[in-house]
Order: structure tokens, then sequence, then C-alpha cells
């Protein structure tokens, strides 16, 4: 698309009346406070939720995946798909007054993989070790170069994780972005982060100039956007209800039925990878194939899932989530609930004794399997590990289930010392795999090491051709459907409610909101 | 009158408390870990006295079973609390001064940081946990009876009896023994019967934020966490492992407070 | 003609069946400028009487009379509302306890004023003025400084004095006043005395009330003698005293008649010698240079005014406080200051009966097992313990079955007692007695003063300390008299009594209350 | 009173040397290595990088060497930094002190309220046996239950306050539910300290005076039960402090109790370390104060006399 009609540097929104109003958004953001303002270094959702407003991208991806110019008029890659060429816009300047040029994305690419970043996704979505560098060809014009193939990397472009931090910040203010706050955390985006009281709320206010929106939108209509943090679901609801917020984001799905009939609910599935549980399967019990097939067929998933989160989130069949590009249907019943198959595999396995308490055993040693989760644990899926606790018990696997906090986590997580853990994960690009599934993959909770599945992950990481990429990932799917490496629970969704006072609220592939268009009356 | 009865349904009460810890079986035969998502959040009714929770499990059952952890940690804490602290401040108090003066300055320190604060940080140092907890709840409470039983060393050593046995001459110890520490010890039972409430509301709070026995245990204190977010639809979820907490708080410091009176009549 | 009149008073505890009369008073008039006091020995309803006057008889106590007129007010009758308007103005008590009757954190000046912020309008600084003026009237020196200060910088009578201004402060017709020279010193009870018979002389309805006949008997017009809530005898202070009628009046009047002291064989060896003890606490010498000797079968007394050092004296003598200055010697040896570990071998040859005796029990062990753990330490086996503590209580006149009670369910009288036979289980060569007989009443202190009595003529001997002269006059062979911790006289009783050298010792004679002889 | 003051100063900063000891104690002795509690869960970061992250942090320096650097930072008013956030905790803790301070004075004002008002009406033996047991109850309840049912019944129920965001109505219910267990607590000692001063000769001689109750209230039993209520005020002062963290988590507050929190979920040492300091401060002054507010009640506590040695060994 690009922009037209050049920024006139007055005040104007889309529809060139003055913005105006006032729109409160109540999320958690519980963890916004402990060092995850920054996108480029937090690997929480919420990050990228709430900064996207501040923090435009390269390239940005429509509803059907595929990818139109934003910062970047244009691009284009190599033939070998190392290289990346954007070609900027020239009007665009940073709400400090800075310009945004071609040495400002280097600034903050080289940014993201330096060391003392520390960065955790936005390195990863940047190639990681793969990253060769950027180059700046002239003002407008800029290279992203990489050692291997690096196909997911547009995707990862339009996301606010890599968006662009003003220079002038990322000298002046370095050791501060983690903490964020006015004149720190400073994009090109839409909205100027004018407050911030941690833990408690962000103020966003227009940006005057803004003209550069991914469909040419120019500067908001709502003039101020007030970000509550409130991490009590309960009382986000009720401030849902009693219209003291005109936006509530990540509501819990049991919420959804409280909700007042006026309010407009948005359900929006994660892509990526559903919320899942790793089996270990270098540590115990899960070495045995059949076990952790016995497992994953002992649990009654569908009545589970239905019932804990009131119908709203489907149940998953796969390790991407049916948003995701290039999600294999075809796994859809495959495993469904069968716990007659269960006990049949598991004495095979020769877990045949039984023990007091009616657990299986094997050589006088319990069938029992440890899963360690980090806190804090949402109320539903504590109700989903009761559930499935007491659907394995039935078949006499002893489910250990131990919420550390994150340090403790860590100390587990490491040496991979537990049977069982579990997370979700979003992700537009299936590319996430590689993480979770190739033998040195630092999300590889399983502990995954077959070459086969290196050479698979690798291979999509390098196919640019969209076809023979679906069916590298097809066979991922289908054989961690037989392996059973990750069980896949649900698909979790970000729900919303909204006010009928606010209209124009879009949303991104992430299901996040966005405010190009909003208005409020 | 009413007190007496009062004071006769606060024992009954505890009994059966002691009993429910001991024996839940006799009182329900109902699996407290059982979560059946077919029946959640169902309202009290014959099958399930106190409803059902988000996972489906009998809230009756789980109060039952709950019994045994918070009072199992409640009164542990508290008797290790008691034997600790009083030989503690007992020795402390029968110091000589200079001693007794540095040593209190340590035990001011710990009052100083609010008990629940001190609990939380030693849950902090040794990770969350029902073991950990009770570890927690009486470090935090061992100073509170250090500085009780040292307040009534002193007294009781400055009592008259006490000089009256030295001056029969006997060893400055063989009085300490036999005057002063069952004395101390006496009246820090009774504040300790008081203490046992405060040491359950402890263990609650630890729940309340996720530190003690974790998910599934029957926890009244992580009951309580996790009916908050059903508020609104599901009372039943919190009520009752609410009221299982306050009446255990409400009765043992009726009959602790019953004790002290008569123990301090006796002054 | 106003004042008191009373008529068919009865307080009662509990109503219906289970009551229990506690008051019963028939007849009480009291003319203005009249001062009637009120004996009787403890317990005997004295103090329920006036508060019956204010309508200030505490919740569960019935009150019902027949006639009851305060100033011309129907007490009986009246609301909570009447009652608070002719309380302080028409009536005013002067509570039992001075040292304790004023609130403790407030001035002197607003306690005494308190009266007019309750029933006039006068200003604050009106009032605290008025106060020194009142403070002036009841003759308490340096009024203005008084007014300024706290209760607790008063001495005892001062408290005494200012509770009585403070009564006196909205100028009530009727007075009522409760004890008021307990725990006076002789010198000052006097003083107060005099004050309330100058109330009287003013046109007051006064009604006394006192344990002590012989103290009021030198300012009443009548007396009025009680016993168990009932009144036994009354009539015109003379004539009572001249001619009790009731037996009750005549043992009060006779335990208030002193027998004179006699004279005695005492031993020529010396067990106690103290040489020249100070003892000094903060700023104050509590003792200075005091000197002592107690030969075998000697009572040596120690008489002073209170404050004066003759607990710390005998707490020097025992070891229990080491003396600044000066030694003890006992049996010739060496005593104090010796450290403790030293002198625990000879332990049992000297013990002590404290001014408290209370004190001295555990509160949660028997009478017998705090008897049995002297006897333990002087030796004693364990199977003769039964027999020796049953033996020892029967010398103090008490009941062998006192082994199995506790202290609390002893009076006073009691407890002072077993804390003698506790004293003596390890048959000590010294007893030390400090303040046997204060706090008890007539009767009760009689029957000790018997069994001292008796334990001097079995020869033991006995260093006692009073405030009172006549007590330790009847005992004791020689007197100590002491004043603000020195020695001021020293000499055998008969001595004291007939021709007192120092003035102070005259003094304390001289207050002494004395009945005519009869 | 000059003297008694620089004694209890004096011996405050003693209480806080050794606070601060042991806070240097307990960050060395928080199992967990700190560069991994700063980089979370996942982190895909090389040993390297982790080892030049413990030399910025002073970790690689000998222990007497962190001891000493630690106490002259505490001086300079440098409580270090916190490994989460990578911010000096007088910031993490000074941002969040607003809005527990605003929660545990607004508790404290009810709690005042409400113990006076209480007093002053409860006269009877009837209704003091219903205010004791309301009370006794009230003592009994979780803290945070007593939140969850004033939200649900106020706030969800009957609307009346907002169950957050920063309008000074959501105020209410927090401070409210904080307030209530100190009312009862504070409830609790007034009345025996009332009672006692009631039962005392003083206040017969009031009576009988002509005062009425609100007289003997209001002049003299109140201050005598305050006087025997203060000891115990720095004491409640702290317990509102342990209150507060769960009264902010039950309403999602901001404040010290999430940062509390946060810290000890997170390991986060000097923060953790820098909140026992306060809170020892926080304390120190409030003991201090009511120390010497004591004998401004109390005259008989003015005098340098033997007296208060007694009294305090009878605490
Ligand atoms: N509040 C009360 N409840 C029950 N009995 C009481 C109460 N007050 C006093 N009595 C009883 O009433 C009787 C008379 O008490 P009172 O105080 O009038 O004696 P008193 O003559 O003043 O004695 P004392 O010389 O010791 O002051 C005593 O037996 C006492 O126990
Ligand atoms: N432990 C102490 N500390 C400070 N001063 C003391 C102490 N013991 C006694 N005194 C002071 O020493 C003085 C003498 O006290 P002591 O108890 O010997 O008097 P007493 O003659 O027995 O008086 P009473 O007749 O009232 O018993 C008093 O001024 C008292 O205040
Ligand atoms: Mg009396
Ligand atoms: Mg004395």
């Amino acid at each position: 698309a690009g922009s037209d009609a050049p920024a006139s540097g007055g005040t104007g929104s889309a529809d060139g009346t003055a913005p105006s109003g006032e729109l409160t958004w109540a999320i958690a953001g519980a963890t916004l406070s402990e060092g995850h303002m920054d996108p480029q270094t937090s690997q929480m959702d919420v990050t990228a939720m709430v900064q996207r407003v501040v923090f435009d991208s390269l390239v940005f991806q429509n509803a059907d995946g595929s990818f139109s110019p934003w910062l970047a008029s244009a691009w284009e890659v190599s033939e070998d798909g190392r290289s990346y060429t954007f070609t900027l816009r020239d009007d665009v300047t940073f709400t400090d007054g800075e310009k945004f040029d071609a040495a400002a994305v280097k600034a903050n690419f080289d940014r993201i993989v330096a060391p003392d970043t520390a960065s955790a996704q936005a390195a990863s979505m940047l190639g990681g070790e793969n990253y060769a560098g950027t180059t700046v060809i002239d003002d407008t014009t800029v290279r992203v170069d990489f050692h291997e193939p690096y196909a997911p990397f547009l995707q990862a472009a339009s996301t606010p994780l890599l968006g662009f931090y003003s220079p002038r910040v990322l000298t002046e203010s370095l050791d501060k972005l983690k903490a964020g706050g006015p004149d720190v955390t400073v994009g090109t985006g839409p909205y100027v982060l004018s407050e911030y009281t941690a833990d408690q709320e962000i103020v966003y206010t227009a940006n005057p100039d803004y003209a550069w929106g991914p469909q040419g939108q120019k500067t908001p209509s709502v003039q101020t956007l007030r970000v509550s943090l409130v991490p009590e679901p309960s009382v986000r609801t009720g401030m849902a209800n009693s219209g003291e917020a005109q936006l509530v984001s990540e509501l819990p799905p049991s919420s959804v039925a409280e909700l007042n009939p006026d309010l407009t609910v948005d359900t929006k599935a994660y892509p990526g990878m559903p919320y899942s549980l790793f089996l270990n399967e270098k540590y115990g019990v899960f070495a045995d194939q059949k076990v952790r097939q016995a497992f994953e067929l002992g649990i009654d998933v569908d009545s589970a899932v239905e019932s804990i989160f009131d119908g709203q989130f489907e149940r998953a069949w796969s390790v991407l989530g049916p948003t995701t590009p290039m999600y294999d249907a075809a796994i859809e019943g495959t495993w469904a609930f069968d716990p007659k198959k269960a006990e049949a595999l598991l004495d095979e396995a020769g877990w045949t004794g039984r023990d007091a308490d009616g657990y299986r055993t094997k050589d006088g040693k319990r069938l029992s399997a440890r899963w360690i989760a980090w806190t804090p644990i949402p109320d539903d899926r504590t109700a989903l590990g009761n559930a499935i606790q007491s659907d394995l018990k039935k078949i006499g696997f002893e489910v250990v289930r131990e919420a550390l906090e994150p340090g403790a986590y860590n100390e587990q997580y490491g040496p991979k010392t537990y049977d069982i853990t579990d997370w979700g994960f979003s992700g537009v690009d299936p590319d996430y795999l590689r993480s979770h599934l190739a033998t040195d993959g630092f999300q590889n909770a399983s502990q995954v090491s077959d070459p086969a599945v290196d050479a698979l992950v690798a291979k999509g990481a390098e196919t640019v051709d969209p076809t023979e990429r679906a069916a590298v990932y097809t066979e991922l799917q289908e054989w961690n459907a037989q392996h059973v490496a990750i069980v896949p629970l649900y698909v979790p969704a970000l729900i919303s409610a909204s006010a009928p006072s606010v209209s124009g609220l879009t949303f991104d592939l992430y299901g996040r909101p966005l405010f190009y268009d909003a208005s409020i009356d | 009158m009413i007190r007496r009865a009062l004071l006769a349904v606060a024992g009954v009460f505890l009994l059966v408390l002691v009993a429910m810890a001991v024996a839940p079986q006799l009182f329900t035969t109902a699996d407290p870990l059982l979560a059946d998502v077919s029946s959640r959040l169902l309202p009290p009714s014959a099958d399930h006295l106190f409803g059902t929770d988000q996972s489906g499990r009998d809230v009756f059952a789980r109060v039952v079973h709950g019994a045994r952890s918070s009072l199992g940690v409640g009164v542990s804490a508290v008797i290790v609390a008691l034997v600790i602290g009083t030989l503690l401040g007992w020795l402390i108090g029968s110091a000589p001064r200079p001693v007794d003066a540095v040593v209190m300055r340590v035990i001011d320190l710990a009052l100083a940081v609010p008990e629940f604060l001190v609990a939380l940080v030693v849950v902090a140092l040794l990770g969350p946990g029902a073991g950990n907890v009770a570890v927690a709840v009486t470090l935090a409470v061992i100073p509170i009876y250090v500085r009780y039983a040292r307040g009534h060393t002193r007294a009781i050593a400055a009592e008259e009896h006490v000089e009256a046995a030295r001056m029969l001459g006997l060893p400055a110890l063989t009085v300490s023994v036999r005057h002063v520490l069952p004395a101390v010890m006496r009246r820090l039972t009774v504040l300790a019967t008081i203490g046992i409430g405060s040491t359950i509301l402890a263990v609650a709070g630890l729940g309340f934020l996720g530190l003690g026995a974790g998910e599934p245990a029957p926890e009244w204190g992580l009951m309580l966490a996790g009916g908050r977010n059903v508020l609104a639809r599901a009372w039943w979820v919190t009520l009752f492992p609410g009221l299982a907490i306050t009446l255990t708080v409400v009765c043992a410091s009726l009959i602790g407070r019953a004790l002290r009176e008569r123990v301090e009549g006796l002054r | 003609m106003s004042g008191i009149r009373l008529q068919g008073l009865v307080i009662a505890d509990g109503a219906g069946e289970r009551s229990r009369e506690l008051v019963r008073v028939d007849e009480l008039q009291v003319a203005p400028g009249e001062c009637v006091a009120v004996v009787g020995e403890s317990g005997a309803g004295k103090s329920l009487l006036l508060r019956a006057l204010l309508g200030l008889v505490p919740r569960p106590l019935q009150v019902s009379a027949a006639r009851m007129d305060v100033d011309g007010v129907d007490i009986a009758g009246a609301s909570e509302r009447e009652l608070r308007a002719v309380r302080g103005s028409r009536i005013a008590l002067v509570g039992q306890d001075a040292l304790v009757a004023l609130d403790p954190l407030r001035r002197v000046a607003d306690e005494v004023s308190e009266p007019l912020a309750i029933h006039t309008d006068l200003r604050r600084r009106a009032r605290r003025a008025r106060a020194v003026g009142l403070l002036t009237d009841v003759a308490v020196d340096r009024p203005a400084l008084r007014a300024a200060q706290y209760p607790h910088e008063l001495s005892g009578g001062m408290r005494q004095r200012s509770l009585i201004a403070s009564a006196l402060a909205a100028d009530p017709p009727v007075l009522a006043l409760d004890e008021p020279t307990t725990a006076l010193d002789a010198t000052v009870q006097r003083r107060v005395l005099e004050l309330v018979r100058s109330l009287a002389d003013d046109g007051r309805a006064v009604v006394l009330v006192s344990h002590d006949i012989a103290a009021v008997s030198a300012i009443a017009d009548r007396v009025v003698v009680m016993r168990d809530g009932h009144v036994v005898e009354s009539g015109a202070t003379a004539s009572v005293i001249a001619s009790p009628s009731h037996p009750y009046t005549r043992e009060l009047l006779t335990s208030a008649r002193r027998r004179a002291p006699e004279r005695r064989m005492i031993g020529d060896r010396e067990l106690l010698s103290a040489h020249n003890l100070t003892r000094r606490f903060a700023h104050t010498a509590a003792v200075s240079d005091v000197s002592l000797r107690l030969n075998n079968a000697e009572v040596v007394g120690v008489v002073g005014e209170s404050g004066s050092g003759k607990s710390t004296l005998v707490r020097m003598l025992l070891g229990a406080e080491q003396p600044d200055e000066g030694r003890v010697t006992l049996d010739g040896a060496a005593w104090s200051p010796l450290p403790e570990s030293a002198r625990r071998s000879r332990r049992t040859r000297i013990q002590l009966v404290a001014q408290n005796p209370r004190g001295a029990f555990l509160p949660t062990w028997t009478i017998g097992r705090t008897i049995g753990e002297a006897l333990a330490a002087a030796g004693v086996p364990r199977r003769e313990h039964a027999a020796r503590i049953a033996e020892l209580l029967e010398r103090v006149e008490l009941d062998p079955a006192f082994a199995g009670r506790r202290p609390r369910t002893l009076s006073g009288g009691q407890l002072q007692r077993a804390a003698i036979a506790r004293a003596l289980a390890v048959a000590p060569d010294v007893l030390l007695l400090d303040e046997p007989l204060s706090a008890l009443d007539v009767s009760v202190a009689s029957r000790i003063l018997a069994v001292l009595r008796r334990l001097r003529d079995e020869g033991t001997a006995m260093v006692l300390v009073s405030h009172d002269l006549a007590v330790v006059g009847e005992l004791a062979d020689r007197i100590l008299v002491m004043r603000a911790g020195h020695v001021v006289e020293e000499g055998t009783a008969t001595e004291i009594f007939s021709a007192p050298a120092h003035a102070f010792t005259r003094e304390l004679l001289a207050s002494r209350a004395v009945l005519p002889p009869s | 009173m000059i003297r008694r003051a620089a004694i209890g100063v004096f011996g405050g900063v003693l209480l806080l040397w050794v606070a601060a000891t042991v806070s240097f104690l307990l960050m060395r002795v928080i199992p967990g290595d700190p560069v991994a509690v700063m980089l979370g869960p996942q982190a895909n970061v090389s040993e390297e990088v982790k080892q030049r992250l413990r030399e910025q942090l002073g970790l690689d320096r000998p222990l007497p060497q962190q001891y000493l650097d630690y106490l002259a930072g505490l001086l300079r008013g440098d409580f270090g930094e916190s490994f989460q956030l990578r911010l000096p905790v007088t910031e993490v803790i000074g941002r969040q002190l607003g809005a527990t301070l605003q929660l545990t004075l607004a508790a404290l004002g009810i709690a005042l309220a409400l113990v006076l008002i209480v007093a002053i009406v409860a006269r009877t033996r009837r209704t003091r046996a219903v205010a004791a047991t309301v009370e006794q109850v009230l003592l009994g309840m979780p803290v945070f239950w007593i939140g969850l049912i004033l939200l649900s019944v106020f706030a969800f129920g009957l609307g009346w306050f907002p169950v957050s965001g920063s309008r000074p109505g959501s105020l209410v219910l927090p401070a409210l539910t904080l307030a209530l267990p100190t009312a009862a607590l504070l409830g609790q000692l007034l009345r025996d300290g009332l009672e006692q001063a009631e039962r005392s000769e003083f206040a017969e001689t009031v009576r009988a005076r002509g005062a009425g109750d609100v007289r003997l209230f209001a002049h003299h039993t109140l201050r005598h039960a305050a006087v025997g209520t203060l000891p115990m005020v720095a004491y409640l002062i702290g317990s509102l402090l342990g209150g507060a963290v769960l009264v902010e988590t039950v309403f999602a507050r901001p404040g010290l109790g999430r940062v509390t929190l946060a810290a000890i979920m997170d390991r986060d040492a000097p923060v953790l370390s820098g909140v026992l300091l306060l809170s020892c401060a926080v304390f120190v002054v409030v003991s201090l104060l009511s120390d010497l507010a004591v004998p401004l009640l109390d005259p008989r506590r003015r005098a340098r006399s033997a007296r208060p040695r007694a009294a305090e060994d009878a605490a």
C-alpha cells in the first residue's frame, strides 16, 4: 500500500478530526514491571501486545499471512535466501525527533543480538547464531544477511520484537529499556508512552505526527490509551462489566459467561504451539514410547478442555495450532481418548504390577512421572492438571506435580531433571519447532535427539517455497503424533471484551488488538 | 453460662477437627484429589455437601482432609516454637545483664520484621512447599516466644518465692529449674494455645500466595486462592475453607483465653 | 435538718432465693456539724455502706432502702442522671485507698478541681486557681507547686489531703471518708484526722470509716460498730469506749489497748551482729552506718516510718542484699558480704518472714510442698516430711489440713502464719520478721502476735521490724528507732517507752493513738 | 527526654546494622545463581555473558570485600541493584512505596476511627460482649478472605466501589480489609486497657464526683488505655505491612507487597533485603516515636526512677 499523502505535520486523525477521548484497556500485565517493558529482550507476549502501539515494523503481516509494506516500502530476498534488502520510507521520524533510517535499523538489530542484551526471543527471531549482520547501503536502503538461508525472517520482522527504538535512546538510556518509561520507550508508532506507573498503568498518547500506519493510517482518533495493569482476572471481569475499562483483554474463558451481553467479545486463538506437555524421554519412564503413547491416550483431553474452558478454547491435536500457517488438519482425531488402549500399551510395556495405592508397578517401581511447572500457574491450568492427574490415576499412572518459582524451575530445567513440563508458545511461523525439537534447541524440553528431526527443522528454516515448506512441517507434525514427544492439549486464545462505545478495533495475527482505526464515543 | 456453652462448643469443634486430621475417612469417603470435570462448580447438594470446585473436586472432602495440613502445621509449629522459645528465653533471661542485652537486640531484630514477612523470606530461602512453610512459620514466631519467655523469666525470678528458696541455701540453678522454668512454661503454653490461631492464619496466607503445599493438596489457604476467581458464581468454593480457618482460629483462641484467665488468676 | 437520714438499708449479692445479705443497716443519721465514725473489721461492709450513699454500689449487688436521703435528696429513688448531679455537689466520697484514688495521668490541680468542671461553668484557669485554694485549705504545703505536679510526685499524706480537697471542691454539705488514714504513718495520720474534725466543725455532716477504733475515738462524736454487715453497737464515742455493750466492741478495744512491755531474761551468746552497715540506692542512702547485735533468745525491734530503711536493713542481715559498707557476722563468723556459695552451708541458720507473705509461696504449689522444700533443704528425710509439716502448722496455730491448700485459698493472716511455719521448718537460730502484722485487721493480728510471743518464750531469737511502735513494744527486748536510714535511738523497750531521748521517738509515741485505760 | 531519644537512636542504628548484616548474608545464602535468576526461565545465553554479568554485579570479589562495599553503599543510600530489573533497589522500592503507604495509612486511619467509635458506643456489658465477639471473629478471619468477601459484596455485588484502578474510591475496600483485623486487635487492646482503668480506684473517685461515662472515657480512661496500647503500635504497623502483601494480592494493587512477592518468586535478593531493611527502619522509627510518646502521656514514665526497668521486664 504505502502512503500517498505526505504527513502534513499537523494533527489530524484518519478521518480528519483531532484525536480525542480516552480508552481504558485492562490487561493482566503483572510481569511488565519485572523488566519486561522491552520487546527486544522480553519473551513475554504481553510486552509485544502493549508495546505494539509504540513500535512499528519493517513489514506488516496481513490476516492471510501475506506481507505488505510498512516502514519498508519495498524489499527483496536474494536467490539463496540469505540476504534481505529493504527500501525504507524516508518520511518516518521517531517521536523524539530522530530520523528513522538505515542506520537506525542496523543499530536496533545489532543491539538485539549483542550478547550483553541477553535477549531471549527477539535474538532467536533474528536468526540467533545464523544472523550474519546488517549493512547500511544508503540512508534508505539496508540489507540483513544470514549465514544460512532463513525463511521466517519476514514474519519475524513484522513483529514488535524486531521493532525500532530511537537511536538516541539506544545510546543514552540503554540500561533503562527493560524497566521502560517515558523518554525511554521511544519508537515511531502511533502512540507515545507518556506516563508509566509500574504495576499500575501505562498511558499512551496519540502521536500527532503519525502518518505511516500499515495501511497508511495517520494519527489515531483515540487521544489517550490508558492501559490498566490488573493481574486479577476476576477484577478485570468486573472492570469490563462495570464499564470501568472499555476494553479488557486476557479474560479467563470461564468469565465469558459472566460478561454483560452488550459487550463485544473477541476470541482470537493464538497461533503457534498449543499449550502442551513435554515428555522428557531421556530421564525416566518416558524413555519408552509405549508409555508416552499410553500417557497421551489416557487423558480425556476433550472433556477436560471443553468443561474447564467453558467451550471457549479448542482442544489441540498437533504441535502447530490450527491458526498457524502449515497446520496439518489430518492429525485431528488420530489420538482420541482411549483408556483401554492405554492400559494395553502399559501392559505391553511391562507395567503390570499394582501397588497399595492402585498404581502400576514394574520391578517394584511405581509408574510415576514428575511434572514441574513454574509459578504463577493460572487457575484453569491447575484444574486441567487436576483432571489429567485424576484421569491417569484411573489407568494406574501416577503424576506428581511441583509448582516451582522461576529460579527453582531453572535449576531443574537446566539439567532436565523432570519427566514432564508444560507451556504454550505463540508464534506465527512454524520455525519455532526448531527450538523445541532440534537436539540443541533451547526449548527442547522433551530432549528429542533425532538426526532426521534435526534435518527436517533445518530444512524448514531454509526453504522459501511455501509448498515445499508445508510438506516439511506436515512431516514434523506427523512425526510427533507418532513419537509423542509433545502432548498438545488446547489452543489458547486471547479473549477481549470491548464496550459498545468502542469501534474500529482490529486484531493482528496473534489476536492482539490494534488501535489504528479505533475510535470511542 | 453462655460463656461456658461457648467454650464447650469450641472444645467440641476442635476435637472434631483433630479427628478430621487424624482420620478424615471417618467423615467422608470422597477422594479430595479426584477431579471430575463433568461436575465442576456444582453448588452444595446432598451428593456434595459443600459443592465442587473448578476441577470438580468435592469441597467437603477437601475441607475435611485440609484439617491435617492446617492443624498439623499450625500445632507442630507452635509446639516447636514453644519449646525452643521457652528454653532460649529462659536461658537469656537467666543470663547476666550484658549477655541478655546483646542477645535481646538480635531477638528485637527478628521482631522488627513483621512475622509474616519473616515467614515469606524463609520460604524464599527454602523454596515453597508444605514442610518449608512449617519451618518458616515456626522460625517466624520463635522470637515472640523467646521475648515473652525472657520477660516472664526475669519477672518470676524477681518474685519473692525465688529469693525465699535461694535463702534456704539451694543452688541458683536448682531454684531456677524448680521455680522459674515451670512457671514460664505454663504461661507460655497458654500463650501458645492462643498462638495456634495466628500460625494457622500464616500458613493459610502462605498457601494463598501459592507458597505452601502446591496443588492438588487440600490446603485451606490454597483452596481460597483457587476459588477467588469464581467468587461471583461459586461462593461455596471460598466460603467453606474460609469458615474452616476462621472457626479453627476463633475456637483455639477462645480456649486459649479461657486457659489464660485460669492460669493468670492464680497469680 | 438535712445531712444523712437512712432507714432499712439492705445491700445483697444476687436477687431472690440465692441472694446473700452483705449489709443491713436499720438506721443511721448524721446531722450537719456532726462526725460519725463507722468501725469494724475488714469485710464488715463499711465501704459498701458509703458507696450506697452515693448510689455507687457496683452492678450485680442489689440495694434497697426504706429511706435514704442525702442532703434532702432521695438517693434510693433517684435516676442515674439525678445521682450524677448529687455526687460531688451534695455528697462527696473520699475513697479508701488515697494512694491510687487520683488519676495518675492528670495534674493534681485537674484532679482536685474536677467536681467544678462537672458541676459548674467555671473556666479551666479559674478552676486551677480554685484548686490551689483548696489545697491551701487542707494544709498542703507549697500548694501552687503541688497543683502543677502529678499524684505520684506527692507523698501519701499529701495525696490523701488532695483527695479531701477534691471532695471539698464543689463544697458539698455531706462528706463520706473511707479509711482516710490507713497507709499513713502516725504523724501524718494525726494531721489528717484533725483536718477531718475541722471539716465537721465547719458544719458538714461527716461519716468516717475506719477499722481502727483508737484512731477515730479522738475526733468522732458518735461511733457505729459494724460486723458482718450488721450494726452491733452505736452511741456517743465516749460512752461506747467507756462501756462497750457488745463483746465484739470489747474485743476491738482490747486489741487496741496494747499491753505494756515486760522484763525478761535474754541470752548472753551473740548470734548475729552487724557493724556499720550502709546501703545506697541511686541517690539516697537507704541505710547508713547502722550497727546491731542480737543475742540468743533475744528479740530486737526495729521501728521507723515508711521508707526509713527497715526492710533494707533486714535484707542485709539475711544476706539477700549486699552492704556497700560494713559487715555482718553470724555466730561470730563472717556472713555478709561473703559470696552466696560460701554461705550456702549455713543458710538454714537464719530465715526471713518477708513483708509480703504471699510472695514467699509459689502460687501453684501447695503450702505443704513449699514447706517440704524447706525441710528438704534442711536435710530432713523425705518420709518425715508429712509429720513435720503438720507439726509446724500446729505450732503456728493452723490446721494441718492447710498443707494441702494452695496460697490463693488462704487469707492474709493464715498465709502470714504459714510463712512463719516455712521459716521455722529449717529450725533457724535467727528469725527475721518484716512487718508481720501490717495489713491485718486487729483480731487476726492478735493471733499472730500470740504465735510470735510463744516463739519468743521458746527461745527463738528474732529481729522484728514494724512501723508500729505498739507491736514492737509488746515483743521486743531492745528497740532501734530508725529515721531516713539512720538509727536515731536505741534502748530497751522500757527505756524507749518511758524516757524517749530523741525528738522523733517522742513524736512517734505522741501520735500513737492511745485509748484511755479501761 | 533528649538522653532517652539519643539512647533510642543509638539502639535503632545498632539494630539497623544488625539488620543490614543479616540482609547481606541473606543475599548470599538465598539459593540459586543470581545471574541465572536475572536471565529468567529458558534463557539462551552463553557462559561468557554470565561471567561478565557476575563481574558487573561484583559477585566475583571476596566476601568481606563485598560486605564492606555493601555497607558503604548503604551509607550512601545505595541499596544495590535489583537482579531482575537492573534498577537501583531504592527506585524499585521507591516507586511502589507510595501505594503501600497510602494503603496502610488509610487502613490505620479507618482502624483508629472504628476503634474509637466502638469504644464510645459499646459501654454496657452487653454491647461490649458483642464488640468482643465481632473482634474475635475478625481476628480469626484470614485477611485475604475478608478482602474476598468485601470484594464480592461491595464491588461485584452492589457495585458501590470500583474493583481496581487509581481512582480514590478504589482505595476504600483494600484499606477497609486491612483495617478490620487491625481495628479488632487494637480494639481488644484498648478495651482491655479501658476496662482495667475503669476498675481502678481512681475511676470510682471520678464517678463519685458526679462524672458520667463520657467524661470518664474522654478525660481519664482513654488516656490510660492509650498508654497501654502505645507499645504495641510498632508491632501493629509491622503487621500492617505483612497484611499489605496479602491485601495487595487480593485487590491486585501495586505496592511493596507485590514487590516483595515478586522478589521472593524471582529470588531477587537485593530487593528483598531492601524491603527487610525498610521494614526494620519503620519499626525502629515507630518504636522510637512510641517510646517517646509514652512519657508525654504518662507522667510517671518521665521520672528517672527504677520503675521503667521493672515494667520492661514484665512486658
Ligand atoms: N462487688 C462486690 N461483689 C460481691 N461482693 C462484694 C462486692 N464488694 C464487696 N463485697 C463484699 O461485701 C462485704 C463488705 O465489703 P466492704 O468492702 O464494704 O468491706 P469493708 O468493711 O470496707 O472492709 P475493709 O476494711 O477491708 O475495706 C465483703 O464481704 C465483700 O466481700
Ligand atoms: N531496690 C531498690 N532500688 C532503689 N531504691 C530502693 C530499693 N529498695 C529500697 N529502696 C529505697 O530505700 C529506702 C528504704 O527502703 P526500705 O524498703 O528499706 O524502707 P522500709 O523502712 O522497709 O519502708 P516500709 O515501711 O514502707 O516497708 C526507700 O527510700 C526506698 O525507696
Ligand atoms: Mg473498705
Ligand atoms: Mg519495708
